[in-house]
C-alpha cells in the first residue's frame, strides 16, 4: 500500500469498475485480430505467481493465469479454474472441483499443481514476500515459519480433479483470495525443467486467458490469446502487446499520438500538469480504489505527544482545495481512516476545514503542554514531486490557519522508510493500500506500538481489545460496529491524519472495452475488447 | 692566475636521465676546477650537455655520481637547510630571459623573492635593496612594479641579473645568458657581467655555443661533446691551438663576419649529425664524425689528460 | 610494450578492486535494504529471503563472495527483478546503451570537431560566436529539458519521429541526439582552442608555404593535431556514455543500463549495484587505457612507456 | 642584371588590441636573378614579416598589407587572390623557416610532408613523388634517405630537420627562396653544414634568395648583397663589402662593432648599441634610431631620412649623409 | 617639404637611460587584466549581467510584494500578467519572486561549489602534478576510483550523514566535483615546472609550496578559469538533482533547477513554468562561459600587447 514510490501491491476486491461490458463479438471485429496497445511503465519483475508481489507483475500474472477463482465485471468472485466448490458447514474446509482445461504448453491442469504452487510460495526456500496471503490456509503461517513441515498445510489433492483446503478460521473473503495470484496454480514439470522458467516467453507456461508470446526484457512484452483456455470464447483479445516507457509524459504523448490504447492508472499515473487540459477534453476516467492517504504524526515526540494539537493540525487541513487544485482527479477528502469502499462510518468523523476548531483545539493543546507558542515542525516527506506539492500546500495552510512554522523536508525512499519505522520524524507522510478489501486491514496497522507498519508510536489499549473483539464476532454488522468504535477511537486519539482516499484515473481510447479494474486498483484484461 | 685559490671543484660528474627503459647519459663524468673570480667557458653543441652540467652544479638536479666542492666542501649531501643556506653563495642566470621570469610577478617580486626565501630584508629595507639592484644593473629603479613583459629582452636578462645577484653570490652559473638577445644587446649584458666580476669579485661558469663570446668572456675555456669533456684550457690556448678535431671543427665553423676572410677560409665542414645521446657511439663518442677517426677510437674511450700544463683533452691522438 | 602493458594492467586491476571494495561498503552503509519497504513483511519472511540471497552471512563472508562473483563474472541475481541475474541484466542493457552511445558519441565527436574546427577557422566572425553560442547552450540546457524538448517538436508536433520506445533506426534519433548535445558542446569548445592553437603554429605556415589549398591545410595538418587533446578527454566519456544514461533512457523509454544503475540504487538491490558498478569501472579502465594506446597511434612522438607520457 | 624581385613602398600593419603595429612602414629592395640577398637587422624590425608578405603569408586579419608593390617577374602580389598565391606559394617561391623543430608537422611523415607539394603543383603522382621525395633528400644530404621519408620529424636531429625543411622549400625548383633565419636554431657545425649545402645548391640551380639573419658572420659567408632593416624601415642597402667595410649609417656601424671577434683582446670592452629599438605600436616621428644614435642631431627627431645613394651600390637612410651635416660626420 | 636649415643638423646629446625609458604606464597585473577586459565587449557585458543578476537576486525579493511561499490554490497557473510578472506556478505562488529566490541558491551554490571545487582541485592536481612519478601515479587513481563509486550512493550516505541544506549540497557537489580541475590543473602543472622561471625560484632556495602556489599555479590561471566557468553549469544542475533527493534546501524555497524540472512537465500546458527558470540558467551560463573565456583571454601574458 503506497502512494509512494513503491509499487502497489493489490488484491482482488469488491466492486470492480469496466469500462463498460463488452459487446459481442461481430464479425467485423474478426476479420481484423485485435489488439491492445498498453504500456507497462516498468518491467514486471517476474510472471511467476508464487513470488509476484507489485501490481505490474499481477496484472501480467492475471493475463496469464487463472485461479480457482476469478473476479469478474461485477466485482465477485466466479468459478474459473474451478467448476465449483463446496464449503463445509464450519467455514473451515473447502472443497474445489477442478475444471477439465489444459496448461497453455498442452499439459492437464490438476488440483496438484495448486498444492503444489500454495507449497511451493509457503516454503520458506521460496522466499515468496507474499506468502502471508497464504497464513489463511491451516497451518499455513507455521509452515512458512518453518514451525511445522509443509506436509501439515491444509491444502491437499484428494484426486486430479479435487482440491480440498482447510483453514485456521472461518474467513469470509476466502474465495476472493483464490482470485490472488499466490493462490494460482503453476506448472511443477515446468519449474523442475527450468527454474528459470518464468523469465522467458519461450519458457513461461500459464493457465490463463492469454500467454505470453514474446518478452524482450525491458522493452516490450506480447501477450496472445491461450487457445486452451478453458473459456477462450469469452476473450476476444488477439493480442496485448505492453511497451515499457517509465515516463509519464512520455507516455502520455504515445497515447495521444495513438500509439497506445491507454495511458495513466493503474500500472502509471498521469501527470498532474496535463490533468485540467485532459478533464476539459472530458477523456479523464477515474475511478475510487481502496487506498487512504494520510500524514502520520509521532506521538511520542514534543508537541505532537499531545492529542489536540494532533487533532488541531488534522482539522486544519483544506482537503478539499487540495483534492481540487492540486490532486485534481476527483479524490474524496478523508475524515476517517477506512476508505468508502469499506466504510464504516459514511458521515466521518470530524470536519473538513475546520479552522475556528483547530485553533481552539491548538490554544487548549498549548496549555496543556506548557507551550506560549509552537516550535516549527518538521513534516517529512518522500521525494517524489506529488508529495511535495501536498506539503507545499498544507504548510503554506498551517501557517495561514495555526500560524505555526513548518519545515519541510524530503528524503530518498528507503532513507524515509527506515527513518519513519525508526521513529525518526514529527510528521511525515505514508499511505496505504488495501490488500483486501476489510477494514481490518486498515485498523490493524496501528494496533500494536512496534507494529510494523505503525510507525506513530501510538497504542490504546482499548483499540486493541476491539480490534481482538472483532475477530471472534461472527455477525457481520456486529463487527461492523465494533469496528467502527474502534476506528472512532483512533480518529479522538489522532495519531494519524488522514487527508484523502485515492483515486485511479486514466485515460483510454475509446474503442477499448470490458477492462475490468477492481477496487483495490487490479487490472484484468480477460474481457476486454477493441472495436 | 695560478695563485688564485679553488673554488669550485668538480669531480666525477654524473647525471643521468631515464626516458622509459632507456638512460641518456647527459652529463657523463666530468670533472674540472674552477678558481676564485675566474670565468669558466662551457662550449659544445646543443644537447650535449652543458645546461644540465651547470644544474646539476647547482644541485638543481640530483646527481647520479660524482662530487662537487664549494670551498672544499661537499654540497652533495647538504640538507635542505644547509642547501638553502648554500644557495646564498651559487646563483644562476637562465638562458631564456622570456622563460625565466614568471609573466605574473613584478619586477620587484622577482627579485625580492630571493630576498624573501632568504629573509635578508623585509619592508622598506626590502624595497630599498630591490632598487639598489635595479640600479646595479642599469635598469630604472622605478620600474620594480612592473611586469617581465614590458620589458625588452636586454632588460629582462638585466633583471635576470639582478635576481642572482640579490643574494650576493660569490658563484654563478651563466647558461647561455646571451644566446637569446640580439648581437646589439648582448654587448650590453657582457659588459655588465664583467664590471660586475670586477666589482665584486664573482667566479663565473659561462655556458654559450657562441664561441666568439666565449672566448672573450672566458679565462679558461671547456668544450663538451655528448655528456663528456673533450678539451679543457686557457682560452687563448684554445683557440690558437685546438688539440681535439672536434675543438678545431668547432672553431673552424664559426662564421666571421667579414666578407674577405670569409672568401679565403679554409673550413672543416663535418659530415652527419649529432648521434642520439640516448646510444652513443662506442669508444669515443665524436669518432662518427671526426675527420681523424682512427680504429682504436672505436675501441676505448680515450683517457682525460693534460696533454700540455694546464692543456686538457680526451682524444687517442694524444696518446 | 607488452612490459608497459602488463603494468597498466596491474594497476587496473587494482583500481578496479579499491573500486569494488568502497562500493561495497558504502552500500552496506547506506540505510534500508533490498527487502526495506512499505509494508513490512513478517521477520521470518525477511530472515528467508536474506537467507536465501546470502545476506544473514557476516559481512566479510559476503564480500568475499562477491568478490568471487566479480571475479568468476558471475553477479548473481537481481532482488527486484527476480526473473533476471545480473549478468542477463548487463547482456541486454549494455548493447542497447552501447548502441544509443555510440550513435551519440559519433554525432558528438563529428558534431563538435566540425563547429569546434569552424569556429577556429573563422576566429572572432560571427560563425565563431553563433558556433560558440550554440556550444554554451548544449551545455547550459539540461538533457533532460533537451529530450523532452525534442519529443514536443520532432516527434509530437512534427510526427517526424517516434515519441519513444525502442525498436529500431527511427527510434534511436532522438535520444542520441539529446545524449550528444552536451559532450558535442564541450567537444567543440576544446576543439576550437586547440585548433587556434595549432592554426598559429609553423608548420601550418610550412604548409601554406607549400602553396596548399587552405581546406587541405585544415584537414591534413591542423584538425589531427588539434584532436591529440580532446582524445585525452574521451576516455572517461566514452565510459560514461556507452553504459548509459539514466534520464535519457526513461524519458525515450530506453531498455538500456542506465536506468539500472539508478534505480538498483533506488531499491538497494546489492547485486544490482554491485554488478553495474564493476561493469562500468571496467569500461572505464579499460577506455582510459585505450585511449593511452589511441593517443600513440595518432601521436607518433608519443612513446607508450611509463615516463614518457604525461 | 634582370629583377626577378621588386618591393616597392611596401607598408604592412597588424591591429591588436592595443592598436596598430605598423611592422612594416615603407620598404624598397629588389632581388636579382641569382643572386644572394640578405636582410639583417634586430630582433621585431620586421624581417620576417616582410618575408612573409612577400607570400602573403601573414596572417590576415589582423595583418593588413596598407601600401605597396611586390613585383613578382612583373606580377604585382599584391593584387592577387589567394587562390592565384597558392599557385605561386612553394613553386615559384619556397620557403624555409627559423625553427627546424616546430616548422614540421610533427603527425606526419617527412616523405608526406615532401610530396605535398609535388603532387599539388607538379601533378605528380603519389608514387613518382614519393621517389622524388626520396631524391631530394638524397641531395640534402640525408643518409639512407628511402628508410627517412616514412619517419616522422621527431626522429631526425635539428640538423636533419632543418634539410628536410629545405628539401621541401626546393621540391619544386622554385625561382626564390626566402630563407627565414635557417641557421639561428643550430649549432654552429650543423649552421656551417646547411649553409654550404644551400651555397652548393643555389650554385646548381641558380635560384636567387633572400637570406633573413641577424648573424653578420653568416652574411659574410652566403651573400652578395645586404639590407639592413631597423623599425621597420630599410635604413643601408649594399653589397657585403659595402656593408662590411663602409658602412654608412651609424645603426649599421654599431651592429658590426658590437659582434665580439676572435681576434678581440679581452680587456677592451665590447661596445655595444644602448637602449632598445623603438615600440612599433608608436613608431617614433623621424628616424627610428635616433634615441639610440651617439651622433642624432635635431633634424633625426624630427624628419625621417629617405635613402640616399651613396655609391652605384650602396644607398643609406642617414641625416648624416646630408650635405649640411657632412662637417659633423666624422665626429 | 619643411626647408632644412644648420640647426637641424646640431647634434643633440642622447640620454641613454631616456632611451630605455619604457613609454606605456605601468600597470599592475591586475590593473592590466582589467584594462583588456574592459576591452572585450562581450565579456564585459556578460560581467554586468552577472552582477546584475546578483543584485537582483538580493533586492528584489526585499522589495517585491509577492513572496515565495504563499500559495493560492485559486490563482494557479495563471499566464504572465502584470500583477504576475512571470505568471504563476501550480500552487498559485509567483514565479517571479521564485525565480529571485531561485537565483540566491543557485548562484550560491553554482559559485561555492565552483570555488570549493578550485580550492581542493588546484591543490590535488597541483601536488600531483608538481611531484609528479608515483605521487602523481596514487593521487590520480584515487581520483579515478572516487570517480567510479557510485554517485548517487554516496550521496544517499552523506543525506544520512549530514542535516539538508545550502551547505550539504556543496559539500556533496564538491565530493568528487573537483576531479575535473585537479586533472586540468595537474596537467598544466606538468607542462610549467619544467619552465625556466620555476628553476630560477628553486635555485634561489625556494621550497616545493612556494613553487607550486606562487609561481605555478598563478600561471595556469587559464585553463583554470575556463574550468571553473564550467563548473558553475554543472554545480547548478547537480543542485537540482541533490535538491530532488533530499539534500538540499528544503521546499518550498526552489532552486531554478528545482523550478525547471517541476515545470518541465507542464512544458505542453503552462511553458511559462519552465521557460523562465530555463532561460535564467541557460543566459546565465552562458554568461559565466562568455565572462571566462574573456577572463582567461586577459589573464594570458602571451596575448597582451
Ligand atoms: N629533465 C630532463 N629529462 C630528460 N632528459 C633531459 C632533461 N634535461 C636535459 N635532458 C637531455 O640531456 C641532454 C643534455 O641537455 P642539456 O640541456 O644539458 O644540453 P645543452 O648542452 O644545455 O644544450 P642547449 O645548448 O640546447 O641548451 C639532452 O639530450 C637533453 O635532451
Ligand atoms: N601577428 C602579429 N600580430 C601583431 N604584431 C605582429 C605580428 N607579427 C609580427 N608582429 C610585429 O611586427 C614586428 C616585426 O616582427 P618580425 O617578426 O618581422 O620581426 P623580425 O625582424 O623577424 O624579428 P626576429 O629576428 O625576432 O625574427 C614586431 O614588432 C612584431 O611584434
Ligand atoms: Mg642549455
Ligand atoms: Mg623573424
Amino acid at each position: 500500500g503506497c502512494g509512494g514510490g513503491q509499487q502497489a501491491t493489490t488484491q482482488p476486491a469488491e466492486q470492480p469498475a469496466t469500462t463498460q461490458p463488452a459487446a459481442p463479438s461481430t464479425p467485423a471485429a474478426e476479420a481484423k485480430p485485435q489488439v491492445l496497445k498498453m504500456n507497462l511503465h516498468s518491467e514486471p519483475p517476474t510472471a511467476d505467481p508464487g513470488i509476484s508481489e507489485d501490481t505490474t507483475s499481477a496484472a501480467i500474472i492475471r493475463a496469464t493465469f487463472d485461479g480457482l477463482t476469478r473476479v469478474g465485471a461485477d466485482g465477485k468472485p466466479h468459478e474459473s479454474a474451478a467448476e465449483s466448490y463446496t464449503i463445509s458447514d464450519d467455514m473451515l474446509t473447502y472443497t474445489f472441483k477442478i475444471r477439465d482445461a489444459k496448461w497453455s504448453n498442452g499439459d492437464p491442469i490438476t488440483a496438484k499443481d495448486f498444492e503444489y504452487a500454495w507449497k511451493r510460495a509457503l516454503d520458506p526456500v521460496t522466499a515468496s514476500n507474499y506468502a502471508y496471503q497464504l497464513y489463511y490456509v491451516k497451518n499455513g503461517e507455521k509452515a512458512n515459519k518453518k514451525e511445522v513441515s509443509l506436509d501439515d498445510v491444509g491444502v491437499k489433492a484428494l484426486d486430479d480433479k479435487t482440491l480440498e483446503v482447510k483453514l485456521e478460521n472461518p474467513t469470509p473473503f476466502f474465495l476472493e483470495l483464490t482470485a490472488f495470484p499466490t493462490y494460482f496454480p503453476v506448472n511443477k514439470k515446468v519449474i523442475d525443467a527450468n527454474a528459470k522458467w518464468a523469465g522467458e516467453a519461450k519458457t513461461h507456461v500459464g493457465n490463463g486467458p492469454f500467454k505470453m508470446e514474446n518478452w524482450e526484457h525491458k522493452s516490450k512484452l506480447v501477450l496472445v490469446k491461450n487457445d486452451n483456455y478453458w473459456d477462450k470464447d469469452s476473450v476476444k483479445l488477439d493480442r496485448i502487446e505492453f511497451s515499457m516507457v517509465e515516463d509519464e509524459n512520455t507516455e502520455l504523448s504515445m497515447f495521444e499520438n495513438g500509439e497506445l490504447d491507454w495511458a495513466g492508472a493503474p500500472m502509471s499515473s498521469l501527470p498532474t500538469d496535463a490533468i485540467p487540459a485532459l478533464k476539459d477534453q472530458g477523456k479523464i476516467t477515474t475511478q475510487p480504489i481502496a487506498g487512504t492517504y494520510w500524514y502520520k504524526f509521532n506521538t511520542e515526540k514534543a508537541p505532537f505527544n499531545n492529542v489536540k494539537i494532533r487533532k488541531a493540525f488534522a482539522y486544519s487541513i483544506d482537503r478539499k482545495s487540495l483534492i481540487d487544485n492540486i490532486l485534481q482527479t476527483g479524490q474524496i477528502p478523508a475524515t476517517g481512516a477506512v476508505p468508502p469502499s469499506m466504510v464504516l462510518n459514511p458521515n466521518g468523523y470530524f470536519k473538513d476545514n475546520d479552522v475556528d476548531e483547530a485553533k481552539k483545539l491548538l490554544e487548549e493543546g498549548l496549555k496543556e503542554a506548557g507551550l506560549s507558542k509552537l516550535p516549527a515542525i518538521t513534516l517529512s516527506y518522500n521525494t517524489s514531486e506529488g508529495h511535495k506539492k501536498i506539503a507545499e500546500a498544507i504548510q503554506d495552510q498551517w501557517k495561514k490557519h495555526l500560524g505555526v512554522d513548518v519545515k519541510l523536508e524530503n528524503k530518498e525512499w528507503k532513507v524515509y522508510l527506515e527513518d519513519m519505522h525508526a521513529g525518526n520524524f514529527q510528521v511525515g507522510r505514508m499511505g496505504w493500500l488495501g490488500d483486501f478489501n476489510d477494514p481490518i486491514n486498515f485498523l490493524e496497522l496501528y494496533k500494536e506500538k512496534m507494529g510494523g507498519n505503525n510507525d506513530t508510536r501510538w497504542e490504546n489499549p482499548k483499540y486493541k481489545e476491539l480490534l481482538n473483539q472483532s475477530a471472534l464476532e461472527a455477525d457481520p454488522e456486529k463487527r461492523k460496529k465494533i469496528l467502527a468504535d474502534a476506528e472512532q477511537i483512533l480518529m479522538d486519539d489522532m495519531p494519524i491524519m488522514p487527508i484523502y482516499f485515492y483515486t485511479n484515473s486514466w485515460v483510454q481510447n475509446p474503442k477499448v472495452k470490458g477492462v475490468v479494474i477492481g477496487g483495490l486498483g487490479d487490472v484484468d484484461w480477460k474481457w476486454a475488447a477493441v472495436e | 692566475m695560478d695563485n688564485r685559490d679553488t673554488l669550485i671543484e668538480v669531480r666525477n660528474l654524473k647525471k643521468f636521465f631515464s626516458i622509459g627503459d632507456n638512460t641518456l647519459k647527459a652529463v657523463n663524468d666530468i670533472s674540472f676546477e674552477i678558481k676564485r673570480g675566474e670565468t669558466l667557458g662551457v662550449v659544445g653543441e646543443s644537447g650535449c650537455g652543458k645546461s644540465t652540467a651547470g644544474r646539476t652544479l647547482l644541485r638543481l638536479y640530483d646527481a647520479t655520481g660524482g662530487d662537487v666542492l664549494f670551498e672544499g666542501k661537499s654540497i652533495m649531501n647538504l640538507n635542505n637547510q644547509e642547501m638553502k643556506a648554500m644557495r646564498r653563495n651559487m646563483q644562476m642566470i637562465f638562458q631564456d630571459p622570456y622563460a625565466s621570469l614568471n609573466p605574473r610577478m613584478t619586477v620587484g617580486d622577482i627579485i625580492g623573492e630571493a630576498l624573501d626565501i632568504h629573509g635578508l630584508a623585509t619592508g622598506q629595507k626590502r624595497k630599498e635593496r630591490i632598487q639598489e639592484l635595479l640600479s646595479l644593473v642599469s635598469l630604472n629603479p622605478e620600474h620594480m612594479n612592473r611586469f617581465p613583459h614590458e620589458f625588452s629582452g636586454g632588460q629582462r636578462q638585466r633583471i635576470g641579473i639582478a635576481r642572482a645577484l640579490a643574494v650576493e653570490p660569490k658563484f654563478i652559473v651563466c647558461d647561455e645568458p646571451i644566446s637569446a638577445l640580439d648581437v646589439s644587446v648582448q654587448a650590453q649584458v657582457v659588459n655588465l657581467l664583467e664590471q660586475l666580476q670586477e666589482k665584486m669579485g664573482l667566479t663565473y661558469m659561462f655556458i654559450a655555443h657562441d664561441l666568439s663570446m666565449v672566448k672573450y668572456i672566458s679565462d679558461r675555456v671547456a668544450v663538451m661533446y655528448l655528456g663528456k669533456m673533450v678539451e679543457l684550457a686557457d682560452s687563448d690556448a684554445l683557440y690558437e691551438k685546438p688539440l681535439h678535431p672536434y675543438t678545431q671543427a668547432l672553431l673552424s665553423a664559426i662564421p666571421i663576419p667579414d666578407p674577405e676572410v670569409e672568401r679565403n677560409r679554409e673550413r672543416i665542414v663535418l659530415q652527419g649529425d649529432v648521434p642520439s645521446p640516448m646510444n652513443p657511439p662506442s669508444g669515443c663518442h665524436f669518432r662518427t664524425r671526426c675527420p681523424k677517426a682512427m680504429p682504436e677510437c672505436a675501441a676505448a674511450v680515450p683517457e682525460w689528460k693534460e696533454v700540455e700544463p694546464g692543456h686538457f683533452a680526451a682524444c687517442h691522438l694524444y696518446n | 610494450m607488452i612490459r608497459y602493458l602488463g603494468k597498466r594492467i596491474i594497476f587496473m586491476l587494482i583500481s578496479l578492486f579499491l573500486i569494488v571494495t568502497a562500493t561495497f561498503f558504502i552500500m552496506k552503509a547506506v540505510p534500508g535494504g533490498p527487502f526495506t519497504s512499505e509494508k513490512n513483511v513478517p521477520d521470518e519472511i525477511k530472515a528467508a529471503l536474506e537467507a536465501k540471497y546470502k545476506l544473514n552471512l557476516p559481512m566479510h563472508e559476503q564480500y568475499f563472495n562477491y568478490l568471487k562473483g566479480v571475479a568468476t563474472w558471475d553477479l548473481g541475481p537481481s532482488f527486484t527483478e527476480k526473473s533476471s541475474t545480473v549478468n542477463e541484466m548487463i547482456n541486454r542493457g549494455f548493447p542497447v546503451s552501447a548502441h544509443l552511445g555510440a550513435q551519440a558519441l559519433l554525432l558528438a565527436i563529428f558534431g563538435g570537431i566540425i563547429l569546434g574546427v569552424i569556429a577556429a577557422l573563422k576566429h572572432n566572425k560571427w560563425q565563431d560566436f553563433s558556433a560558440m553560442i550554440l556550444a554554451v547552450l548544449g551545455l547550459s540546457v539540461p538533457s533532460f529539458i533537451l529530450a523532452s524538448f525534442y519529443q514536443y517538436v520532432f516527434a509530437i508536433n512534427w510526427g517526424l519521429l517516434p515519441i519513444a520506445k525502442w525498436e529500431g533506426f527511427s527510434y534511436t534519433i532522438l535520444p542520441s541526439l539529446a545524449l550528444a548535445a552536451s559532450p558535442m558542446a564541450f567537444i567543440a569548445r576544446l576543439t576550437r582552442s586547440n585548433m587556434i592553437e595549432v592554426l598559429g603554429q609553423d608548420y601550418i605556415k610550412t604548409a601554406k608555404a607549400k602553396g596548399l589549398h587552405s581546406f587541405t591545410i585544415t584537414v591534413r595538418h591542423a584538425i589531427r593535431n588539434a584532436l591529440l587533446p580532446v582524445i585525452t578527454y574521451l576516455g572517461p566519456l566514452i565510459a560514461g556514455i556507452l553504459t548509459g544514461a539514466f534520464v535519457i533512457e526513461r524519458i525515450f523509454g530506453v531498455p538500456g543500463l542506465g536506468r539500472e544503475f539508478v534505480l538498483s540504487i533506488t531499491n538497494r538491490d546489492y547485486t544490482v549495484i554491485m554488478g553495474t558498478t564493476v561493469f562500468y569501472s571496467i569500461i572505464l579502465v579499460v577506455m582510459i587505457l585505450i585511449v593511452d594506446i589511441a593517443y600513440t597511434l595518432v601521436d607518433p612522438r608519443i612513446k607508450l612507456s611509463d615516463s614518457g607520457k604525461e | 642584371m634582370e629583377r626577378i624581385l621588386d618591393v616597392k613602398d611596401l607598408h604592412v600593419s597588424f591591429h591588436t588590441y592595443a592598436g596598430e603595429v605598423k611592422a612594416v612602414r615603407g620598404v624598397n629592395f629588389h632581388v636579382n636573378r641569382g643572386e644572394a640577398v640578405a636582410i639583417v637587422g634586430e630582433s621585431g624590425c620586421g624581417k620576417s614579416v616582410t618575408a612573409q608578405t612577400l607570400m602573403k603569408l601573414i596572417p590576415m586579419p589582423p595583418g593588413e598589407i596598407k601600401k605597396g608593390e611586390i613585383l613578382f617577374n612583373g606580377d604585382n602580389l599584391v593584387n592577387k587572390s589567394n587562390k592565384q598565391m597558392e599557385a605561386i606559394r612553394g613553386k615559384d617561391i619556397g620557403m624555409i623557416f627559423q625553427d627546424p623543430m616546430t616548422s614540421l608537422n610533427p603527425t606526419m611523415t617527412i616523405g608526406n610532408q615532401i610530396t605535398e607539394g609535388l603532387i599539388k603543383h607538379q601533378n605528380m603522382s603519389r608514387s613518382a613523388a614519393r621517389e622524388r621525395a626520396i631524391e631530394l633528400l638524397a641531395t640534402v644530404g640525408i643518409p639512407q634517405p628511402e628508410k627517412r621519408v616514412e619517419q616522422y620529424p621527431h626522429e631526425f636531429s635539428g640538423g636533419m630537420r632543418q634539410r628536410a625543411m629545405i628539401a621541401i622549400a626546393l621540391s619544386c625548383s622554385p625561382k626564390l627562396l626566402i630563407a627565414d633565419e635557417p641557421t639561428t636554431a643550430l649549432d654552429v657545425t650543423i649552421q656551417a653544414q646547411i649553409l654550404d649545402l644551400m651555397k652548393d645548391l643555389q650554385k646548381k640551380t641558380g635560384t636567387s634568395i633572400i637570406l633573413i639573419t641577424h648573424d653578420l658572420g653568416v652574411v659574410a659567408e652566403m651573400c652578395d648583397r645586404v639590407i639592413v632593416m631597423y623599425a621597420g624601415k630599410v635604413i643601408e642597402t649594399g653589397t657585403v663589402d659595402d656593408i662590411f667595410y663602409n658602412p654608412q649609417h651609424p645603426y649599421t656601424k654599431g651592429l658590426l662593432r658590437s659582434v665580439p671577434r676572435l681576434d678581440l683582446n679581452r680587456d677592451e670592452p665590447l661596445t655595444p648599441i644602448f637602449g632598445t629599438p623603438p615600440d612599433l605600436l608608436r613608431p617614433p616621428v623621424g628616424c627610428g634610431f635616433t634615441a639610440r644614435c651617439e651622433s642624432a642631431m635635431r633634424v633625426c627627431q624630427e624628419i625621417d631620412p629617405e635613402l640616399n645613394e651613396i655609391s652605384t651600390s650602396q644607398r643609406a637612410a642617414c641625416w648624416l649623409q646630408h650635405p649640411l651635416a657632412q662637417n659633423r660626420a666624422g665626429s | 617639404m619643411q626647408q632644412l636649415t644648420k640647426e637641424h643638423f646640431e647634434p643633440i646629446s642622447v640620454d641613454l637611460r631616456q632611451a630605455e625609458a619604457i613609454k606605456r604606464p605601468s600597470l599592475s597585473f591586475w590593473s592590466d587584466v582589467w584594462r583588456r577586459l574592459r576591452m572585450n565587449k562581450v565579456a564585459m557585458a556578460s560581467m554586468i549581467f552577472i552582477a546584475a543578476l546578483l543584485v537582483c537576486a538580493i533586492v528584489i525579493p526585499l522589495v517585491t510584494h509577492n513572496d515565495y511561499f504563499t500559495t493560492d490554490l485559486a490563482g494557479k497557473n495563471k499566464k504572465p500578467s502584470a500583477e504576475h510578472w512571470f505568471g504563476t506556478d501550480d500552487l498559485g505562488r509567483d514565479v517571479f519572486v521564485r525565480i529571485w529566490y531561485g537565483a540566491r541558491i543557485s548562484l550560491e551554490v553554482g559559485l561555492a561549489a565552483a570555488f570549493i571545487d578550485l580550492i581542493i582541485g588546484v591543490i590535488w592536481g597541483g601536488i600531483a602534478g608538481f611531484y609528479g612519478g608515483r605521487v602523481d601515479e596514487i593521487m590520480m587513481r584515487i581520483a579515478d576510483i572516487l570517480f567510479a563509486i557510485p554517485y548517487l550512493l554516496v550521496v544517499i550516505l552523506l543525506m544520512v550523514v549530514l542535516e539538508p541544506g545550502v551547505g550539504t549540497i556543496i559539500i556533496a557537489l564538491t565530493i568528487t566535483g573537483w576531479i575535473g580541475m585537479a586533472r586540468i590543473v595537474r596537467g598544466q602543472m606538468l607542462q610549467l615546472k619544467n619552465q625556466e622561471f620555476v628553476l630560477a625560484a628553486r635555485s634561489l632556495g625556494a621550497d616545493s609550496n612556494r613553487l607550486i602556489f606562487k609561481h605555478l599555479i598563478p600561471n595556469a590561471l587559464g585553463p583554470i578559469i575556463v574550468t571553473l566557468s564550467l563548473t558553475v553549469p554543472s554545480a547548478i544542475f547537480a543542485e537540482s538533482f541533490l535538491s530532488f533527493i533530499g539534500l538540499g534546501v528544503a521546499a518550498p524555497i526552489a532552486s531554478w533547477g528545482t523550478m525547471s524540472n517541476e515545470g518541465l512537465p507542464a512544458m505542453k500546458y503552462y511553458p511559462w513554468r519552465l521557460m523562465f527558470p530555463a532561460v535564467f540558467i541557460s543566459v546565465t551560463i552562458l554568461a559565466f562561459n562568455l565572462f571566462g573565456d574573456g577572463l582567461r583571454d586577459a589573464v594570458d601574458p602571451r596575448l597582451r600587447k
